[in-house]
């Protein structure tokens, strides 16, 4: 118990039904590949891994620090670009994996530091609608430098044999499921979210991470009990861009592709914000359950709707809404339902539950 | 007992693409309808259809190619909408060894240096419809200037177009960032380059997605004698050409030019089932339809990849566009372009492209790209 | 403590505004217990009480901007416990809150505008009395035209003050007037409200106060009639002198020695 | 020892402190009083830096602070209560002192050690809340305090700064009159104490009376007059212009 | 009036942001040389900026007096060009017409229907989506932008997902020439109602209690409410009428653009958000200013360096925002 209580950096779930989700969503990630065959499972598991590592840096920032960036996918693609670029230019192993992410990290720091400081300057929302055009800027450069991004069409690359879905460790199925790179590079990518994610929870439980709250709650008391904003705020936005770009780095080694679609997408911020709102803001925990569920949401909608539509095929204007061609539109409904009502998002609203702690 | 074929179809059901999407869908079920004879079976299988939305996005259309491949064991594969898409597909094919029929993708890389042998292509290529436009534009005497997007696509057109042209001046090259709304400040410059030169004067424009950058025609270019060019397109945009009576260009398909029973078929159930006439993409999908059909036939049923390929690699067949070959080398089918001149009639509400010569795959030195 | 009888006689002019048996709950806390209070008409009502008695929340809740759980507010034997905000407001009642609520981006002109309700722009505002109360409160012709939120502390009081007495009112809520103001300017304000309750030359009729206050010496000078809260109830209530005179009382409802004030 | 010289600010064309020069020695309470809007929460702010002044110095122990930001001058050791109450709504009572007590001792950049483990500044910080008797709702959101116990945690912040200078900004303003005298009496330990140079804006003017033992008066930005508070008091400007006594008709 | 006999001197009339658009203008001269491309770069430019000024008047009216930040405003930009393409659609004959009155008509029924669909739209959204976030910035980005989304999929619903051409009418379609100088006879048209909706939103704004009741409600809503007035109806109002004028600004759009997608919306989100940065968000006035700056600078990069004409709009918005850090004409405190 104390060792789970350290490692989750003393702030515990505080809510029993919090804490059982929290335990059927790790447990099921962890055992995705034997308890949910099949490739686009695997392909969903992987993905809510990612985004959980995504959403929890940005709550870090949102939630914590209370800056609204729009920014975010800018480090999240950059990490992203830094394993395709890497792997398409050098000799594809372990080399330019370390190669492409420490380049990512070391130019995610510069920009996240520039950001940081012009937060400073402007007001909260001058920031947000800033980072909005900055990102939109970046998106545009990333498709201008085609030579090195692939543009558009954005890159194909391979990876270390080690991780690549053609090697094989054992001859026989194990559980039913191939051992094989596939496999490998799942397993890295959850412990890796892991340690991400328990690393994010002791700094926003620390006492840096107190100084985080306050700056949100009143700036101006913060500077005058002696926190310098410049020092702690560009500090958030460093640690936060830090994070994304290896959540980056992990989306790319799972996808062996990356594009601006794929990393950079206006989209995909919009998910993120959505996320940390549904999951909590200001919570870590919200971005775990939060990633889940919306990305299963997203991904299995479609099918969902696919049966409904069926069901309903000879009504009118029901079946042309429930046509899966338009489950953007019920996941727009869920999205502002969500929004509506958990106002203190999923992990706030079973907190003030007060079931146990 | 015989088993059915599964073929899997991504294409752009949602996402920016969606109208295109459809087309082909469209086209694609009437391709399969038609191809066999309405019964949905070849060798006695079965033909099933799974369709897949990619949304537009490489990576949702990766995880579902493979996904299609691998959980729904598909044995072959037909899409996507947008080039960006195919070519994250592209490995997904060779990794589970299936065929990836691309359809109707557009990007020369397809066929080009991002090949691999499991790679087909019904749809025309960046390269055909340039120099398809190339040769119906290429005079002695005619002074043309680019307008494109400023990317790579618009860039790799602008150059397989310049490539083609022989006797034409190309004086100069404009490119626009793909989110231009304003079109005065390009049209100025490309006036100014033109106006004082002698002969004919084509601005000839490449250009896809947002924007309208045919208004530039509103800026009076008839005052300096200078005239527009451009491809086909899907009818709603060429609604545009009405403007433009008597622009030339080269266009894939329109569903008034072709004269072939396959044509006249497709045409006239489309009216039928849709009361509409088949557009752009709508041709593409059958084409891609009857290819499978045709390949599938050769095998006799059989759906295992290298006959497939054996099979496919040099088989002609009959399209809404006449005859398809599917070129050894790279895969790209070989097929007719249209040289098209614009006539406004009232009856349409779109500029009515009017047959000039059908430009024959034997007149398009199309350069094969890919590394084999 | 049980709440004391109101004292006989003590209620001379019919009350205004009455709160019966009121009950209020911020989310799951319940801070009123069942305020009765009674404010006559034509007087100064103090409403007295510690931090955290319920004073402010009284009158919220008169305003509607907390809602009652149970009981009943009456103005002028009108329930009015269910209307909406800008109702209570239209029935001739002016607010001055605990935290002020200057508009801080509107300048004090503009301040000013808008709490005349039946004024279009400035040339319908009558002017005399506005010379009045900017005589009252000088600081606020200096910054005529400056946004209200570069205002000092105490300008904003008076600004927030000045505010709610721009047009004559039935009633007056007004929450700790002379919180922050310097002892030249509590004057002043003592003054404008006798003024303002005597309904003088300007006054279309008396005007009706009910006024929390921390401060005993503005109390006594003020008020005419006197509620003391404690833990959301009304503990005490009577006529002012008769508090004024108690020291007994004052020390045992206000905590109030005689060292804490001259 | 805290000195300005020749302070000034300029707001467009109104100057709100003007030319002031005065020193403030440790161990002894100056109170500034004036009337609204005299420049006093302003001095305070250019004194700890909130703003920045047009021209002047802030000096404290011989160092120059003039261009230097709020978090640093805080560090020097200037502490500020607010006239209009600053805290950080959504935390607790004892995070809001907590997070004071942690900025004192320079704890604000650890990212890997966990906050409760840092059991002395929760005690300390307990300890302060304490002393304001708040006791009782340690636990409690900042923002559902009733006002008088808001100004008590304003206070309380102050404390745990532990700085060498105070500046109270009416820090009684709005307090009940049994809540008034928790307050005085920090303000007289702290005083008692000896080390600490304090600084008092009160309207009260017998709290005044009671505790300084210098008062300044500022007015329309300027320090009028400057001295023992009796004979400060009985002085005409103060009479006239503060206490309003000299005009009849306000009797 | 007599009250105010020695008020402290008001903030005069700040000019220089609409001398910076001249400068910009005069600047550029030397740099594009010919004078009559010149011409026709400013002429096209400043017009452009008023098509964007209608579009973004709507966003900034909002922003300004209700602090709600509308992710959602395109989808009205879009239900207005849509609903043009029908109203258009059933009045071929006027749109045919060779008469300039028959073409007009056209045109105003269409921006009219357009503004009232838009608007009747504005109320749905204020009353189901906005309501409840009013004063959260975060929430309303993200429930706005949910609203985007269920919008624009309703819209392709109705309309379908392809692309729906918007013709302009003949009278209105081709140039006017001054000497070489070519002028696009819709821009006119554009020009007329931009100034029209500009003078009129200055006048409501200024002469007006509205305006000052409304940016009241937004810092202490429950005091002004407990001054008497029923803010909550005045909020409805705004929010409609902002949805209005981008009601009007999709019919502007769509037929500049001369066809319509479901994207139409979604594609000018950024570029309406980059304006009202850089006017200052919430003041009109600056999102005139700020219209019209973009407008040009996009032109005049796009002529001297088309390169740098994709960032042309954000360097244009760093570069002012580095010099005045609130925008040209900053609204207080925000
Ligand atoms: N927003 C809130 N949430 C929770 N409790 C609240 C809130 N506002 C006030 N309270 C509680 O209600 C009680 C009464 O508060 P109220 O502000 O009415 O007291 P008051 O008599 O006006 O005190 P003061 O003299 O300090 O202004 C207090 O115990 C306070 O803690
Ligand atoms: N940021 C500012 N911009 C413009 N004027 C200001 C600003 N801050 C303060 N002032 C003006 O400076 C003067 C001094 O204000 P200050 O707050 O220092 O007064 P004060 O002495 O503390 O008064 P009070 O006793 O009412 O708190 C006031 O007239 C105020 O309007
Ligand atoms: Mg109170
Ligand atoms: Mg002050």
């Amino acid at each position: 118990m104390t060792v789970l209580r350290s490692l989750l950096s003393h702030d515990l779930p505080r809510s029993r039904v919090l804490a059982a989700l929290l335990l059927v969503t790790v447990l099921a990630l962890a055992l995705a590949p034997f308890v949910f065959p099949g490739t686009k499972a695997l392909n969903v598991a992987a993905k809510i891994l990612v985004f959980i590592v995504l959403v929890a840096s940005y709550d870090l920032l949102l939630g914590y620090t209370g800056i609204v960036s729009f920014a975010h996918t800018m480090f999240f693609g950059i990490g992203a670009y830094g394993v395709a670029i890497a792997s398409t230019r050098m000799e594809p192993g372990f080399a330019a994996l370390a190669a492409g992410i420490g380049g990512a990290l070391v130019l995610s720091l510069l920009l996240a530091l520039v950001i940081g400081l012009f937060s400073l300057r402007v007001k909260a929302i001058f920031f947000a609608m800033i980072t909005l055009a900055v990102a939109a800027a970046f998106q545009g450069l990333a498709s201008q430098l085609s030579d090195f991004t692939g543009g558009e069409d954005g890159l194909n690359f391979r990876l270390p044999a080690l991780l690549s879905p053609s090697t094989e460790f054992l001859e026989e199925p194990l559980l039913g499921v191939s051992v094989d790179g596939r496999l490998l590079s799942y397993y890295l990518l959850f412990v890796v979210a892991a340690v991400l994610v328990l690393a994010l929870l002791r700094i926003v439980n620390s006492p840096f991470g107190r100084v985080l709250q306050a700056i949100r709650d009143n700036d101006f008391r913060a500077e005058a009990i002696g926190y310098r904003l410049v020092t702690y705020r560009t500090l958030s936005t460093l640690l936060a861009a830090v994070f994304a770009t290896l959540a980056g780095a992990l989306l790319a080694i799972w996808l062996r592709y990356n594009g601006p679609d794929t990393s950079l997408s206006f989209e995909i911020m919009l998910d993120i914000l959505l996320i940390v709102v549904i999951g909590g803001m200001g919570t870590i925990y919200g971005a775990v359950l939060g990633s889940a569920l919306f990305v299963l949401a997203q991904s299995y909608l479609q099918d969902l709707m696919r049966i409904g539509g069926a069901a309903v095929a000879d009504v009118p204007v029901l079946s042309q809404l429930i046509a899966p061609e338009r489950w953007l539109l019920w996941l727009g409904v869920l999205f502002v339902l969500a929004v509506y009502h958990f106002p203190t998002g999923l992990v706030g609203r079973l907190r003030q539950r007060r079931s146990g702690p | 007992a015989p088993q059915e074929i599964r073929i899997a179809h991504v294409y752009s059901r949602t996402g920016p693409l969606e109208a295109y999407g459809k087309q082909t869908q469209t086209g694609f079920l009437m391709g399969l309808d038609y191809a066999t004879g309405g019964t949905m079976t070849v060798a006695g299988r079965k033909l099933v259809v799974i369709e897949k939305d990619d949304q537009g996005k490489p990576d949702v259309g990766k995880s579902l190619l493979a996904a299609a491949y691998g959980d729904d064991k598909a044995d072959i594969a037909v899409g996507p909408s947008s080039s960006g898409v195919a070519l994250a597909l592209l490995p997904v094919a060779e990794e589970y060894k299936k065929i990836l029929l691309v359809e109707p993708a557009v990007a020369d890389s397809i066929t080009g240096d991002k090949w691999n042998k499991y790679i087909f292509r019904t749809g025309r290529n960046s390269s055909q419809d340039a120099i398809s436009n190339a040769v119906a534009l290429d005079r002695p005497g005619t002074v043309i200037a680019t307008l494109a997007q400023d990317y790579a696509f618009g860039r790799d057109g602008v150059k397989a177009f310049k490539d083609a042209v022989k006797k034409a001046r190309i004086v100069h090259e404009e490119y626009l960032p793909t989110t231009t709304t304003d079109f005065t400040a390009g049209a100025q410059r490309l006036i100014d380059k033109l106006k004082d030169q002698p002969g004919r004067k084509v601005i000839f424009i490449i250009w896809a997605g947002a924007g309208n950058p045919f208004k530039i025609a509103d800026l009076d270019l008839k005052r300096h004698g200078i005239e527009i060019a451009t491809g086909g397109n899907i009818l709603p945009a060429m609604a545009a050409y009405k403007a433009l009576p008597g622009m030339e260009g080269a266009t894939y398909y329109y569903f008034g030019i072709p004269k072939n029973p396959v044509n006249e078929w497709l045409v006239a159930n489309h009216y039928k089932q849709f009361k509409a006439p088949p557009d752009f993409f709508t041709a593409g999908g059958m084409s891609a339809a009857i290819a499978i059909v045709e390949a599938l036939k050769k095998t006799g049923g059989d759906t295992a990849t290298p006959r497939l390929i054996k099979a496919m690699e040099g088989m002609s067949f009959e399209t809404p566009k006449g005859r398809m070959t599917f070129r050894a080398e790279d895969h790209q089918a070989m097929q007719s372009m249209y040289h098209f001149k614009i006539k406004v009639d009232p009856a349409f509400p779109w500029g009515v492209p009017e047959l000039v010569r059908e430009i024959k795959p034997e007149e398009m030195a199309i350069p094969l790209r890919n590394k084999r | 403590m049980a709440p004391a009888p109101p004292l006989p006689g003590a209620v001379v002019a019919p009350p205004l505004l009455r709160l019966e048996g009121v009950h209020t709950h911020i989310g799951a806390y319940h801070i009123l217990h069942g305020v009765d209070l009674a404010v006559p008409e034509g007087e100064v009502t103090m409403l007295l009480g510690r931090n955290g008695a319920g004073k402010t929340t009284t009158l919220r809740t008169v305003m509607g901007l907390w809602r009652a759980s149970a009981g009943r507010v009456l103005l002028a034997e009108r329930p009015i416990q269910a209307l909406p905000t800008p109702e209570i407001a239209q029935a001739d009642i002016a607010y001055v809150p605990e935290n002020m609520g200057i508009f801080g981006d509107l300048t004090v002109r503009e301040n000013l505008l808008l709490a005349a309700r039946r004024a279009r722009s400035l040339d319908d505002l009558d002017t005399g009395r506005l010379d009045w109360l900017l005589g009252l409160f000088p600081a606020l012709r200096k910054f005529w035209l400056h946004p209200a939120g570069k205002l000092s502390g105490g300008q904003k009081q008076m600004l927030a003050i000045a505010r709610a007495m721009v047009e004559p009112r039935r009633l007056l809520l007004i929450d700790e007037p002379t919180k922050g103001l310097a002892p030249a300017m509590i004057r002043n304000l003592i003054e404008a409200l006798r003024e303002v309750r005597r309904g003088g030359a300007r006054e279309e009729q008396p005007t009706t106060v009910l006024l929390v206050e921390q401060n005993f010496m503005v109390a006594r000078a003020l008020g005419d009639s006197v509620a003391v809260m404690d833990d959301g109830r009304v503990v005490h209530a009577g006529r002012m002198t008769d508090l004024a005179e108690d020291e007994a009382l004052q020390h045992r409802l206000l905590g109030l020695s005689l060292a804490a004030h001259q | 020892m805290l000195e300005t010289r020749d302070l000034t600010i300029r707001f467009g064309g109104h100057t709100a402190v003007d030319r002031v020069s005065c020193a403030f020695h440790p161990g002894t309470l100056t109170a500034i009083v004036g009337p609204n809007g005299a420049g006093k929460t302003t001095y305070f702010n250019l004194i700890s830096g909130q703003l920045g002044a047009s021209s002047g110095q802030v000096l404290l122990d011989g160092e120059d602070l003039t261009r230097m930001a709020a978090p640093l001058r805080t560090r020097r050791g200037l502490g500020r209560a607010f006239q209009l109450t600053q805290l950080f709504p959504t935390l607790s009572v004892l995070e809001n002192v907590r997070l004071a007590v942690q900025s004192r001792r320079g704890e604000g950049l650890r990212m890997l050690s966990v906050w409760l483990n840092h059991r002395e500044l929760l005690d300390e910080a307990m300890a302060i809340v304490e002393r304001v008797r708040l006791t009782r709702r340690a636990d409690a959101p900042a923002a559902s305090l009733p006002h008088g116990d808001q100004r008590k945690l304003e206070v309380a912040m102050l404390m745990a700064l532990r700085p060498k200078v105070y500046l109270f900004d009416e820090p009684t303003a709005g307090m009940s009159v049994d809540e008034v005298p928790v307050i005085l009496d920090l303000i007289r330990e702290l005083k008692a104490a000896g080390q600490h140079t304090i600084l008092l804006v009160e309207h009260k003017m017998d709290v005044v009376r009671e505790l300084a033992d210098r008062i300044v008066v500022l007015h329309n930005g300027q320090r009028v007059a400057d001295g023992e508070p009796a004979t400060v008091i009985a002085s005409p400007v103060v009479q006239s212009a503060y206490l309003g006594l000299a005009m009849p008709e306000a009797a | 009036m007599a009250l105010a006999a020695e008020p402290v001197p008001k903030t005069r009339f700040d000019a220089i942001p609409l001398l910076l658009i001249v400068a910009v203008a005069l600047a550029a001269l030397p740099l594009v040389g010919s004078a009559t491309s010149w011409a026709t770069l400013t002429i096209a430019g400043l017009a452009m900026g008023l098509i964007i000024f209608v579009i973004a008047s709507g966003l900034t009216l909002v922003f300004g007096l209700m602090d709600v930040l509308n992710f959602g405003h395109g989808v009205f930009i879009a239900l207005g060009a849509f609903v043009a393409t029908t109203v258009m659609g059933a009045m071929g004959g006027f749109v045919a017409s060779p008469s300039l009155a028959a073409n007009l008509a056209a045109v105003a029924v269409a921006a009219l229907a357009g503004i009232v669909s838009a608007a009747a739209l504005g109320v749905v959204f204020e009353r189901v989506l906005v309501r409840p976030v009013y004063g959260m910035h975060l929430k309303q980005i993200l429930i706005t932008m949910g609203g985007m989304i269920i919008g624009e999929e309703l819209i392709t619903l109705v309309w379908g997902a392809q692309m729906i051409p918007l013709q302009p009418p003949e009278s209105l379609r081709g140039a006017l020439l001054i000497g070489d100088v070519a002028v696009e006879k819709f821009r006119l048209l554009a020009v007329i109602v931009g100034l029209a909706v500009f003078v009129g939103l200055l006048w409501l704004l200024n002469r007006t209690k509205l305006g000052l009741l409304i940016r009241a409600g937004v810092q202490d809503r429950e005091m002004v409410e407990s001054l008497g007035y029923r803010i909550r109806r005045l909020f409805v109002a705004v929010f409609v009428a902002g949805s209005g004028l981008a009601g009007l600004g999709g019919v502007l759009w769509g037929l500049y653009q001369q066809s319509v997608i479901p994207q139409i919306g979604a594609q000018v989100n950024t570029l309406i958000f980059i304006v009202i940065i850089i006017g200052g968000l919430g003041s009109t006035l600056g999102c005139f200013a700020g219209a019209l700056l973009v407008g040009l600078m996009a032109n005049y990069c796009g002529f001297v360096a088309p390169k740098v004409a994709l960032f042309s709009n954000i360097a244009l918005m760093v570069a002012v925002l580095l010099w005045r850090p609130q925008g040209l004409y900053p609204v207080s405190s925000r």
